[in-house]
């Protein structure tokens, strides 16, 4: 066939991209070269507009065992623990169905999990919908959250935390991220690159069939009208046979037959292939009529392409084939040997004993596209919002109005639809600041929590990018883990718009100051460019997501009140800041100014100080001040509890709600006991850390002299009626 | 009026839970069996006499909610 | 005491029963679903989980597996059966107890910690309870909507077959306490031999301060006594 | 040949699927619709020329595996 303009394009290929193509194979590719190419050279698997920004992100540390380039990042917890994650996004194919597309989403995450050898211990996710009057949203809601929940309760790995986001910015491009966490052997840890000539290469799980063809170049371009006729690519998931494929993939890790192991994922058995193969500076020689196919008729390039689930290759070490075998046919799942490793650094594909296309792999990988695309920075507001000039409101009626808001709603509707206890050792399951997963048999836990700020990194990507990352390890330190790592899903808008770049750079350059700071690095993540329809960009919305050490376990301290009359103290400086906060945003309908300042040697040393006084056991309760500022902070302790709270008046402040509703950073409510006051208080001043004594918790009633006083029971209510009523 | 609806996977579409009732059949000996695929099975009454007017409105109801025209095909059958 | 722990393919809390029963020092083996031969065992357990991934019905497929028919004969003979969630659909497939687990009525999965309120205690599985004693016991499935035909709903009662009932924290037993539609909030029941357990509820999920509370350990030291 | 099965559960079985269904579609102004079931629907061929024999097997199917007899009905149609 010749290869028309049309064609390049409907591959999703720039002409000069071609040009380069011909260049590099220093002739015109067939096809199935193509298909290949576009396949590898799609922003999905190139990274090609990203890949010089991420470079800056620190990646290294005593703690990291291996940052980004793997499947997934690992890191040391200590005596021959390691701790395997990554977060990945399935936004595009969610959107067009968003059951499968969530639950493939599950499915694809755990897969880079486990193939490193690890066992998922945990599953979390960052969902983000449009408005909820959209008419899409509720439709879109459900299918996503019984998607994750589908495939997770399924496999049987608890889905411990996550969070859920309404935005009308995401109208026509929902998010969907699903982050999976893994515990491994630090001595049993597999890697993908290839060793060795003349090795076997396996094909192992399901049969390969037709659907998800062209997957990854979809998730590389943007929706437009026509996106209904990509729709019949959707890839159905099957956690019955990823749980299979699990169980067999860590019984043959058990002994040494494994070279190297790669989960067929986006662009499947083409970038699995040529990763494994670019690694080990290697060639690969595969037989396609050996691929186990679904479906008749099957095309070399649509074995290439496709992007069936639950698949792997494996490069076995030499007679160890008929062992392996045993094991998959156990399972129940095709095992097949469908090619060999060559020196010739080619993917070589024969198709009845006929050469159908030969491409060095390295135009494949390390010569495929790099893109400094061009950004611009963005202009710091300087819009400053004067609570004079608005309509003025009563402090209950502003927090009822967040509390019920669709955004800040008991999640329960979503998180009982989870399995969060399969397994028996989830500590902490969802609704608080993060989760505690238990590291099996043993007295130490791991804390998990994913974070991001759309509102924020719009206005201002650096600071959005440095709060999400402080938030992060924030909410880890309230449940008392060191924060460890990161892996990040940076969701964006298309990168060939200078703005979305430029929010792009600098959402990355946040990251990289707080990260560094902190000693937090980032070992593994993901970009997903394209979110957006007709030229309207999505926010920014890069997902953190955590990991933390608890090294001795302990009875959990939630962020419920524990007791009566027990002191609450507010840690960290409040100046009010309410430009971009949930106070104007749900009661003004106002998104202006910037977000609020960070400092990070606050954060730092008011995070560790903190963690040194729940070391102490001094602590009761402790939960971060963010969204909706100190008072939805203390109801959020309330929920759940059997108590109320009773807080002073500001003495400084004129503005109430700038001292109730505020968002300033770096910020904990901590519940002590009385008895243990004084001890806490002597850390606190020791270490020159800024607390405010705020005031007691107290049976029955949230109150603030004076002001406002309002049943917890009330309270209780108001915060759970949404969901259920949508 | 009475109808029945069918609903059944497009023909590209992975039919995890078939696969898993076909194996289970060829175990259990049932060896002439060539392939089954699952779908789903709706009877649906409408109070309308008019057939046309009725199966447009059952047609309706598969577009709205039953079928999944994503990755479903459906029939309708008056019974 | 010598338990057996079946696991299927998609059984996914063979490890959790498998770490309370060895936690509580039954000696248990794991057994394959391809085997043929059971291990001498006082108690067998088929555990929760998504076997076959509940395709065509949950608990199913896994009622064809080789090993049933073992099963079968075993419990006939007396041995102790325990099902757990996925293990008390397989249960009412292979008919070794009578009903059958709907979809829960509101068409979701349900995870949450419920309370479930033992009916009887006089068994080897619940001795160690109280009469009427509330349990706080987490619930994940997506069937578990018991039924069955009104006359074996009277054997149940007449017999004194009905092993819990959901209920709320002071005991009250009405719609509103009901998580999943089951038939009279039935959680679990037993077989009239009452060798036989079937219940929704994961006891095996409830056996550690730290991880929830220990409002199953008593259903394994019933066993023991 | 080709049969096609669908599978119904009892009259007097309660069906939380079908109700919610036809909850929904009520929701959503079908106010004609006076009844919905839900059910399961098979495609199955087999390896068998006589119609008789075939309709066997698949019966001995639907025994053996795919249909619950306590709580469901079934019938089979060649296609
Ligand atoms: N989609 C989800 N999946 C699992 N847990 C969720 C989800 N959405 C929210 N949660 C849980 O609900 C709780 C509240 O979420 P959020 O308000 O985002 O917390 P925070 O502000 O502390 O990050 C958290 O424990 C979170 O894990
Ligand atoms: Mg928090």
């Amino acid at each position: 066939m010749k290869i028309t303009n049309k064609i390049i394009e409907k591959h999703g290929l720039k002409l000069e991209e071609y040009e380069n193509i011909k260049r590099l194979l220093q002739r015109e590719p067939n096809l199935l070269e193509l298909g290949i190419f576009s396949a590898m050279w799609n922003e999905h698997c190139s990274y090609k507009s990203s890949r010089l920004h991420l470079k800056k992100l620190p990646t290294k540390g005593k703690q990291v065992i291996q940052g980004p380039g793997e499947n997934a990042g690992v890191i040391d917890i200590g005596d021959d623990d390691a701790i395997i994650f990554k977060i990945e996004s399935h936004n595009h194919p969610s959107y067009i169905e968003p059951y499968q597309g969530a639950a493939t989403g599950v499915g694809g995450i755990l897969r880079d999990v486990f193939t490193m050898g690890a066992r998922p211990i945990a599953l979390l996710n960052s969902i983000h919908f449009g408005s909820p009057d959209h008419p899409k949203t509720k439709s879109l809601l459900n299918g996503v959250v019984s998607g994750i929940g589908g495939y997770g309760n399924c496999i049987g790995i608890p889905t411990v935390a996550g969070e859920t986001k309404f935005n009308a910015t995401y109208n026509e491009n929902i998010l969907v991220n699903a982050m999976a966490v893994g515990h491994a052997n630090k001595n049993k840890i597999f890697y993908s690159k290839a060793k060795g000539v003349n090795k076997s290469v396996v094909y192992v799980g399901s049969k390969t069939g037709r659907d998800g063809i062209h997957g990854a170049s979809m998730a590389s371009a943007e929706f437009d009208e026509n996106s209904d006729e990509k729709k019949p690519t959707v890839q159905v998931g099957d956690p019955f046979t990823e749980k299979l494929l699990l169980e067999a993939c860590l019984e043959l890790m058990k002994d040494n037959s494994i070279i190297s192991i790669q989960d067929m994922g986006a662009a499947g058995l083409t970038s699995s292939s040529v990763e494994m193969a670019s690694k080990g500076g290697l060639g690969m020689e595969l037989e396609l009529d050996k691929v186990p196919c679904r479906e008749e008729n099957m095309t070399p390039y649509e074995m290439m392409l496709s992007e069936s689930q639950e698949r792997m290759l494996i490069i076995l070490d030499d007679g160890k084939e008929n062992s392996a075998k045993k094991i998959f046919e156990k399972w129940d799942l095709d095992f097949v040997i469908i090619g060999k490793t060559t020196n010739t650094k080619n993917l070589t594909l024969k198709f009845n004993n006929k050469i159908e296309g030969e491409i060095p792999i390295n135009a494949l990988a390390s010569k495929a596209p790099v893109y400094d695309r061009e950004w611009v920075k963005k202009k710091p507001t300087k819009e400053k919002i004067n609570l004079k000039d608005l309509k003025k409101i009563k402090i209950e009626d502003a927090l009822v109005k967040i509390l019920s808001s669709p955004n800040h709603s008991n999640k329960s509707w979503i998180t009982n639809q989870y399995d969060q206890s399969v397994m028996c050792d989830t500590i902490q399951k969802s609704g608080s600041d993060a989760a505690i997963i238990r590291i099996h048999n043993k007295d130490k836990a791991i804390a998990v929590s994913v974070d991001s700020s759309a509102n924020y990194c719009k206005s201002n990507p650096i600071l959005g990018g440095k709060q999400i990352v402080c938030e992060n390890w924030r909410n880890l330190i309230t449940v008392g883990a060191k924060p460890l790592a990161i892996t990040n899903c940076l969701n964006f808008g298309n990168p060939e718009n200078k703005e979305v770049m430029g929010e792009f750079t600098e959402c990355l350059d946040g990251i990289k100051e707080a990260c560094e700071f902190l000693n937090y690095p980032v070992v593994s993540g993901n970009v997903s460019f394209y979110n957006g329809t007709n030229k309207k960009n999505i926010f920014p919305t890069p997902v953190i997501g955590g990991v933390g050490l608890i090294k001795k376990l302990f009875k959990p301290l939630g962020h419920s009140f524990k007791k009566d009359k027990s002191k609450l103290i507010l840690i960290g400086k409040t100046f009010g800041h309410l430009e971009q906060s949930c106070f104007l945003k749900e009661n003004y309908s106002i998104n202006k100014g910037m977000p609020p300042e960070i400092n990070l040697l606050n954060e730092k040393n008011n995070g560790e100080n903190l963690l040194k006084l729940i070391d102490k056991n001094l602590i009761l309760s402790s939960h971060d001040v963010s969204n909706g500022g100190l008072l939805v902070t203390v109801s959020e302790m309330i929920f759940n509890s059997n108590y109320g709270a009773k807080l002073h008046k500001p003495k400084k402040l004129t503005s109430l709600c700038e001292y109730f509703f505020g968002e300033d950073q770096a910020r904990y409510v901590v519940e002590i006991d009385e008895n243990n006051y004084s001890k806490a208080e002597k850390i606190l001043k020791d270490n020159n850390i800024y607390y405010e004594m705020i005031g007691n918790t107290q049976k029955d009633y949230l109150e603030i002299d004076g002001e406002l006083k309002i049943s917890t029971k009330d309270l209780f209510k108001v915060n759970n009626k949404w969901y259920n009523n949508y | 009026m009475k109808f029945s609806v069918t609903v059944t996977l497009k023909k590209d579409v992975l039919d995890p839970q078939g696969k898993v009732v076909e194996n289970t059949l060829m175990n259990m000996g049932m060896k002439d069996l060539r392939n089954i695929r699952q779908g789903k099975y709706f009877q649906i009454e409408v109070d309308e006499n008019d057939q046309s007017l009725a199966e447009k409105k059952i047609d309706l109801m598969c577009k709205k909610l039953l079928v999944n025209l994503i990755i479903e095909d459906y029939k309708i059958n008056k019974i | 005491m010598r338990s057996s722990v079946i696991v299927f393919p998609g059984s996914n809390c063979d490890r959790d029963i498998a770490v309370a029963l060895e936690k509580m020092q039954f000696k248990n083996q794991m057994v394959w679903h391809k085997e043929t031969k059971l291990p001498k065992s006082d108690l067998i357990v088929l555990p929760g989980g998504f076997s076959y991934g509940d395709y065509l019905r949950s608990g199913a497929i896994a009622g064809k597996s080789l090993i049933i028919d073992e099963v079968i004969k075993e419990a006939n003979a007396g041995c102790l059966i325990l099902g757990i969630c996925n293990g008390f659909q397989i249960l009412t497939e292979t008919g070794l107890l009578k009903g059958t687990l709907l979809r829960n009525k509101n068409l979701k999965f349900i995870n949450k910690d419920v309370h479930v309120k033992v009916i009887n205690n006089e068994t080897k599985f619940s001795n160690k309870y109280k009469k009427n004693q509330i349990l706080n016991i987490n619930i994940a499935h997506n069937e578990g909507n018991y039924f069955t035909n009104s006359k074996h709903l009277d054997q149940l009662k007449k017999d004194n077959l009905i092993a819990f009932k959901y209920c709320n924290e002071d005991g009250k037993i009405n719609e509103s306490t009901n998580p999943n539609g089951s038939l009279e909030s039935i959680a679990g029941i037993y077989n009239s031999k009452k060798n036989i357990l079937g219940m929704m509820p994961h006891p095996e999920r409830m056996v550690e301060e730290i991880v929830s509370n220990k409002d199953g350990i008593n259903l394994f030291s019933s066993l023991l006594s």
